[in-house]
């Protein structure tokens, strides 16, 4: 499947880039995030996350389908 | 009508205040955060905010949604700044009319509260060393 | 520096507002009173405050002074207005500055609640079936 | 003794004037509040009131002295 995956925060200076598409054969987001941390050395550990799928807060079992925007939210700190 | 926003400009107080009065209301409270000059014993030069745009819009309009469902409020605002922003800058606004004083403090409390814990949006802080960090909602450095 | 005034003419929120901005206060929170069109199920028309000028000026300030001692504050400032209001004016107007937003609102819900309580000032409203009365602290009349 | 008095809110509703000079010989507040309560009718009870002696606030058995000048404080209602 195809992804579409998007970084923030200390994910996107780590990643080196603002988004990517991934080709992944992940069917949870647990599992794709795993890659990726892989890939780029990511620090945070998925405990320390929350996911969004299309755009909404989802479960990291949440199975995924060809074509999702996968966003992977380090600790908010706005405000 | 949208009750949060994300502002890329400075926070139109002025207007935002306006749609909050109503003469059925005889309090309102409002919070203000500014950019510090520093954070953790750190002298802070500048900052940026990241949003992940989409969910962030939708989860202060939830946050929104839930304050005026909890309290007895007549009304509320909140706006958060998107991109570079300087010492002394308005980061975040948060307004909310109400016919009495304490559900209007307990509202804007909440609404600040809820949206640091929960609206996708991240700080860098830039420092005078010319470091620059992420930051937890505690305002410590993510590792 | 006075940090409580009681004001003839609309208050400067604008001013007192500048007076709080500080580089090392990341918090602010203000609390506006209007004037409601209604209270305690009746129709108000308009209202007059009247106060004893020299025991409000010095309570208020010892109001603002036990503020400043009690929060982690960086200022604070409170103006009330006296004399003939309409309704949708701005009654009393509440700032307070700090490092961290636990303490601004603490702080500011403590001087609105002391200046209610406290402060020699009365509210004569004005109904609209034309008679008027004073008012308590709970804003029940004057029997 | 002479005293000069302030009134506010129903208080001066009920004087019909702002203050007045009051010849008395009360050696109290408190027993001046019952004179004036006499002679203007005042509807509120002393409990009712505060009392605040040249510009602050006293306790209603403060000792007067000739030329104070004597506020009775209805229930306040700023805000």
């Amino acid at each position: 499947m195809n992804f579409r995956v998007l970084y923030f925060a200390s994910l996107r200076d780590q990643a080196g880039c603002d988004a990517e598409r991934v080709d992944s054969a992940a069917a949870e987001a647990s599992v794709l995030y795993a890659e990726l941390r892989a890939r780029h050395g990511f620090s945070l550990a998925q405990d320390r996350l929350r996911v969004a799928i299309n755009g909404d807060f989802a479960l990291w079992d949440h199975p995924l389908s060809d074509g999702d925007e996968i966003v992977f939210l380090p600790p908010v700190s706005g405000g | 009508m949208s009750h949060f926003s994300l502002a890329e400009r400075p926070i139109d107080v002025a207007g935002l205040a306006r749609e909050l009065a109503s003469g059925a209301a005889g309090a309102s409270v409002s919070f203000e955060g500014w950019v510090r000059d520093h954070n953790d014993g750190r002298a802070v030069s500048r900052l940026d905010y990241q949003a992940y745009a989409p969910l962030a819009q939708a989860e202060g309009e939830r946050i929104l949604a839930e304050v005026r469902a909890r309290f007895a409020i007549v009304d509320a605002r909140c706006a958060h700044r998107v991109g570079a922003l300087a010492i002394g800058d308005l980061a975040v606004w948060v307004g909310v009319s109400a016919a009495h004083r304490g559900a209007a403090f307990d509202a804007c409390r909440f609404i600040i509260d809820e949206v640091k814990r929960r609206v996708p949006i991240w700080k860098n802080e830039h420092y005078a060393e010319g470091e620059s960090g992420w930051l937890h909602p505690d305002n410590t450095p993510v590792e």
